[in-house]
């Protein structure tokens, strides 16, 4: 939340609301890992995504929080509470929760906050010029005009949009053929 | 402070873009109360009653005149009623089930517009948010039917993921050709924003129900389909199908957990109703605002309200002239008229608002517009104007739930399934392009 | 067709009628030979009815009855057997599906087994419950008298 | 379903097949993608198990793979009663074994006991006992009626039939002063004269019953969910109809055209005119639609009856003290829900030496396990519903 960027425009919230939502994010996100109990995790991984939503928000973003909350938390993280809940828990709880190669997870996260880190401090200087500071009310129709094109031009990204649709197809196309035994 | 309650009073944008935060609270406070209210006491009464007569009964008739205040006594039998956790649940996650389920019915309401300033809020991505949040009440739904560690709740809840995620697909298909047509405007750009959605259907004058005729018709049947199926309601309330699987996902709930559930459910059914008036019926917009304007047909138009609570207390006080004359009725004879009374009373303040409202608007005609008094009672007519219309239509959805309760039975799993996937996706789908096209060709 | 199996079988055959109502008694070995010819032969496909009656002082304590109904014929015959306490009969379950519940039920009430039955445990009574109720030497009061005893703790419950 | 469909029955019946409806709860079947299979408890306190019948389900998500009924919850031993009461006092007793269809009860049980004293009513009490048993036909086609659409989903119709229903009580009640248990008739005839005005009674409610059936049928019968709901479930061949031993409307539903009331007569059934209504697929639907046409052609019988009842003695000559001479008899009549038999044998003695029951409802929900296999949960429900069984009489 750098009101520098944001040229004009209120800021939507204090910072306070940034520190509590990047907060829940954090340790939601560490309960997704540390909880036995799958549906917890889940569960954690909701208030995550909700946190991050409510993060978007705050870039003036409320699109893309809008399709988080739809995407993740209102439709994937049902579908993932329902295939959990088949699952026989008692079971589970009592596997080994983490694997042995946790040296390797350990090094990539470490790689995962040096890069964290080193954008944070050069954030400034390699952001501010290429970042467009788009006023809430029309930032939707800039996510629009990148995706579709406008005035008749195709936009920026309609190539891979289209390419990543595609590609989504395929998968639910592949996923009915291995499911289903006979179409 | 006061000046920033005052200064308010009659801005055409809702407190959370003007950034009025002391209205926000109060917008919020009112849309709280007004909707756990009327949830709480009249739909359930309206619901057992109507149910009731469908059904050759006659429905609570003890609890105060007519049953009238039978709600109130249900709702303290179950907040002084045992609380019941299951000894095998998930405690945490089988208390905090009731809770999503309520926060997300209830966070909707943030964006529904009762008028062009009555709301709390005009967000530019309204729809979606409305539609994301409504989507997280399954969340309550699934968390409760896991938690209670039971095989029937279980099995609501497996049913009531599956039911909503696909639901929410063709639903979310026939909001969008709604929103295609907004791009038709004069302005030519369309808008994700309720009142927005509202304002375009009043600029393109047309209820979009109507626009491409049957498009929107079709797109809108969709909605009203998914939106029974999204709020669990016969004939499709298969996770809380009573005889197969006791009560569903709520099987193991009792008591205020219990309520709040129900709570949910039908703050859940008015907000979907909500979207589909807005985005169909023209929202907060009388009949025909456009071919009968001018201030005589706003007026008229504007004694509704007040017409309409001369019909209840009318209603009540025939029931008071009916109850039989017997010293056992009297406290309820009592009750009714008192009822009445308060009734005719708010029935003449509406009246009283409404010609205040037809004065200032001839005084603003002829000379120096009104101020004091006569700008607030002017203010208040069209505020109570855009409110009534909007419930009016939200109301006649209310019915058409309990209707359909009354009149179907139950569809069964896969057939609801196939035809969410099969029948309502396919045809949204072409509504959807169809709409595209015509818009296209007419722009 | 009375002639026709009393000369295939002789004397283990008897047919009887008593108020219009005919019945054969046959013997225990013939059971379900003759059962599988009445249905296959005689097309009488519905099993009514499977049931017994106890006689406690005679040699074979049990009657089994079968009661069986044509639907070609729209003839109702019942088939008539004696055995002794103890004595199984095989089941007929591979004739008529119906006796599945029906043996179970006699199984239940007078303790008679049925071999070849798919799964002939009690069926309207708890399955932990002493003696066959339906027997005539079967103590009812003697009966209640323990089971107050047991749960309820009091002397008599009459 | 369309296994068992092919298969041809009786003659190669498996046992494992059709009939054994005994889960092996210990070894599950194959597992299907890894998933745990769900045994379910469906009662004895469930609101669709129509009382205190138990169904112990074996679900693959929400399929069911196999059932087990377990009855008994209701057992009275009225059998056993009946060994150790005189002819005349066991006669109350039956009443209570389907108690939403008493008279048929009572008159099964008073014709078995005649039969077996070989005397025959006089026709006026063959005329009334045929009036009322038509009559409580209807009531308890209306019971079914209402319960089976509860447990479809559909609520209303339950209020419909049992506001209907209450005018046929009332004349129950006008004519010997019970409800339910109405114990109307004797051994013999009956005990009660028709009150005054009971034809009127009668003909009033043959003019208001038809539309009120309109009613019902407007509801359900062209209802699309209704019928998405009811057709092809529950699907009963009339060879397995017959292998199983279904009887009574099921058995009709089925295809096969077979009632006692015009197979093997009794009363006075053969004097009047009627049709026997049967279906096609023998599914849910054929059911309902049987027992609705069933309703009005039990209007028309109690038409034809209400309009000729013959002057006469109501009772026959009986002897004081009945003392049946030593034999056995099975005796069976058409009750609502499918043949209703009574095996009598006597000693000699005022007391039957043994009273077999045959009850319907038992029988008919034998035929469960084969009408829900590889169908889903909600269909379990629309086929108990289907099968109307009432549990007294289930488990006595």
């Amino acid at each position: 939340m750098n009101p520098a960027i944001n040229v004009g425009a209120a800021p939507v919230a204090t910072p306070w609301f940034f520190y509590g939502l990047a907060a829940a994010a954090v340790i939601s996100g560490l309960l997704v890992i540390t909880r036995r109990n799958a549906v917890h995790s889940a569960l954690a991984l909701i208030v995550t995504l909700l946190s991050v939503a409510g993060l978007y928000l705050m870039l003036y973003a409320p699109f893309v929080a809008g399709v988080q909350i739809i995407v993740y938390a209102g439709g994937i993280m049902v579908l993932f509470l329902f295939v959990i809940m088949l699952v026989n828990i008692e079971r589970v709880s009592k596997e080994r929760q983490f694997n042995r190669i946790w040296p390797i997870g350990l090094l990539a996260s470490c790689a995962l906050l040096a890069l964290f880190l080193s954008a944070f401090k050069k954030g400034k200087s390699l952001f501010p010029d290429r970042i467009i500071p788009l006023p809430e009310a029309t930032n939707t129709q800039g996510i629009a005009a990148m995706l579709y094109g406008e005035a008749g031009k195709m936009g920026q990204y309609t190539f891979t949009f289209e390419i990543a649709s595609l590609l989504l197809l395929v998968a639910i196309l592949g996923a009915v053929i291995m499911t289903k035994k006979k179409i | 402070m006061i000046d920033s309650f005052l200064s308010y009073l009659g801005s055409t944008v809702p407190p959370a873009n003007a950034g009025n935060q002391l209205w926000v609270l109060i917008y919020v406070l009112i849309i709280f109360a007004a909707v756990s209210l009327t949830v709480m006491w009249l739909i359930n009464w309206v619901e057992r009653k109507a149910l009731a007569h469908f059904q050759v009964r006659l429905g609570p008739m003890r609890v105060g005149p007519h049953g009238l205040l039978q709600p109130f006594a249900d709702a303290l039998k179950l907040m002084l009623k045992e609380d019941i956790i299951p000894d095998q649940a998930d405690k945490a996650v089988f208390w905090f089930a009731p809770v999503i389920g309520l926060l997300a019915a209830f966070t909707v309401y943030i964006v529904i517009p009762f008028g062009p300033s009555q709301a709390v809020s005009d967000m530019n991505i309204g729809i979606l948010f409305m539609l994301g949040v409504s989507s997280l009440g399954v969340l309550g739904i699934v968390t409760a039917g896991w938690a209670s560690n039971s095989h029937y709740p279980l099995m609501g809840a497996l049913r009531s993921s599956a039911q909503m995620v696909s639901y929410e697909v063709a639903m979310g298909l026939a909001v969008v050709s709604a929103i295609l047509m907004t791009s038709l405007n004069p302005s030519g750009t369309g808008t994700l924003s309720m009142i927005g959605i509202v304002e375009a259907q009043q600029q393109q004058g047309i209820w979009f129900l109507f626009k491409f005729f049957p498009l929107g018709l079709i797109a809108f049947v969709i909605f009203a389909i998914a939106m029974v199926a999204e709020t669990n309601r016969a004939p499709f309330d298969l996770p809380e199908a009573e005889s197969e699987l006791t009560a569903g996902f709520h099987t193991e709930y009792s008591g205020l957990r219990w309520s709040l559930f129900m709570l949910a459910e039908y703050a859940a059914m008015m907000a979907v109703s909500s979207i589909a008036v807005t985005m169909w019926l023209g929202g907060w917009l009388r009949p025909f605002p456009n071919l009968m304007h001018g201030p005589t047909w706003d007026f008229i138009f504007s004694l509704f309200p007040g017409l309409s609570f001369v019909a209840f207390a009318a209603f009540a006080f025939i029931g008071t002239v009916r109850m039989p004359k017997h010293s056992y009725f009297k406290i309820q004879t009592v009750g009714l008229g008192i009822f009445g009374l308060v009734l005719a009373f708010i029935a003449l303040i509406l009246l009283v608002i409404s010609i205040g409202g037809y004065v200032a608007q001839a005084h603003a005609t002829t000379g120096p517009s009104p101020t004091g008094l006569l700008k607030a009672l002017a203010t208040f007519n069209e505020g109570i104007g855009y409110v009534y219309w909007f419930l009016l239509k939200v109301t006649i959805f209310m019915y058409l739930f309990i209707w359909y309760r009354a009149t179907w039975p139950r569809y069964r799993f896969d057939q609801l399934m196939k035809i969410g996937w099969k029948v309502m996706l396919p045809v949204s789908l072409g509504a959807l392009i169809a709409t595209a096209i015509v818009g296209v060709i007419v722009k | 067709m009375v002639e026709k199996y009393k000369k295939q079988y002789g004397s283990g055959l008897e047919a009887q009628s008593y108020l219009g109502q005919n019945y054969f008694t046959v013997d225990r070995s013939l059971i379900p030979d003759f059962l599988k010819l009445l249905r296959d032969d005689e097309q009488f496909d519905y099993c009514v009815d499977i049931t017994a009656t106890h006689y406690p002082k005679r040699e074979k304590q049990f009657d089994v009855f079968w009661i069986l109904y044509s639907f070609a014929r729209n003839e109702r015959i019942r088939v008539k057997t004696q055995i002794a306490d103890g004595e199984s009969l095989p089941s007929s379950f591979p004739i008529w599906p119906t006796a599945d519940w029906l043996e179970r039920e006699v199984f239940d009430m007078f303790g008679i087994k049925f071999d070849g039955h798919p799964c002939l445990k009690r069926i309207l009574l708890p399955d932990g419950w002493q003696g066959f109720p339906l027997r005539k030497d079967y103590g009812i009061l003697q009966q209640d008298k323990e089971w107050v005893q047991i749960n309820l703790g009091i002397e008599s419950g009459q | 379903m369309n296994e068992l469909k092919d298969k041809s029955l009786p003659h190669e019946v498996s046992p494992s097949n059709l009939g054994s409806s005994n889960l092996d709860l210990d070894t599950p079947d194959k597992p299907y993608l890894d998933s745990n299979e769900l045994i379910i408890n469906m009662g004895p306190q469930h609101p669709a198990t129509h009382g205190v019948l138990r169904v112990i389900l074996k679900l693959d998500g929400e399929k069911v793979l196999g059932t087990e009924c377990v009855i008994g919850y209701l057992h009275r031993g009225v059998e056993k009663i009946a060994e150790n009461r005189t002819y005349t006092m066991f006669n109350p007793y039956v009443d209570r074994m389907d108690y939403v269809a008493a008279v048929s009860n009572g008159l099964g049980y008073c014709q078995a006991v005649e039969k077996l004293l070989n005397i025959e009513a006089p026709p006026r009490a063959n005329y009334i006992r045929v009036i009322l048993t038509e009559l409580n036909r209807l009531a308890s086609h209306q019971i079914w009626l209402g319960t089976h659409a509860l447990d479809i989903g559909a609520m209303t119709p339950l209020f419909y039939t049992f506001r209907d229903r209450e005018e046929i009580l009332k004349i129950f009640e006008k004519y010997c002063g019970a409800r339910l248990t109405t114990h109307a008739f004797r051994i013999g005839g009956c005990q009660y004269e028709l009150y005054n005005g009971f034809e009127k009674d009668v003909k009033n409610f043959l003019s208001f019953f038809p539309p009120k059936m309109d009613e019902y049928e407007a509801l359900l019968t062209g209802n699309r969910i209704w019928i998405d709901r009811t057709k092809n479930v529950g699907m009963l061949s009339a060879k397995d109809a017959i292998a199983l031993g279904v009887t009574g409307p099921m058995l009709r539903a089925s295809g096969v055209k077979w009632d006692i009331r015009k197979a093997i007569p009794y009363a006075n059934y053969k004097d009047f005119d009627f049709e026997v209504p049967i279906g096609q697929n023998g599914d849910t639907y054929d059911r309902y639609l049987v027992r609705m046409q069933e309703m009005r052609q039990s209007c028309r019988i109690i038409e034809q009856a209400v309009n000729g009842i013959p002057e006469g003695p109501i009772m026959a000559k009986v002897p004081k003290v009945i003392k049946p001479p030593v034999g056995e008899i099975y005796h069976s009549i058409e009750a609502p829900k499918g043949e209703l038999g009574y095996f009598i044998v006597s000693d000699g003695s005022t007391q039957p030496y043994r009273v077999r029951v045959r009850p319907p409802s038992f029988v008919n929900l034998q035929a469960l396990d084969t009408m829900v296999k590889g169908q889903l949960v909600a269909d379990v429900v629309a086929v108990i519903g289907t099968i109307d069984i009432v549990l007294g009489e289930v488990d006595r």
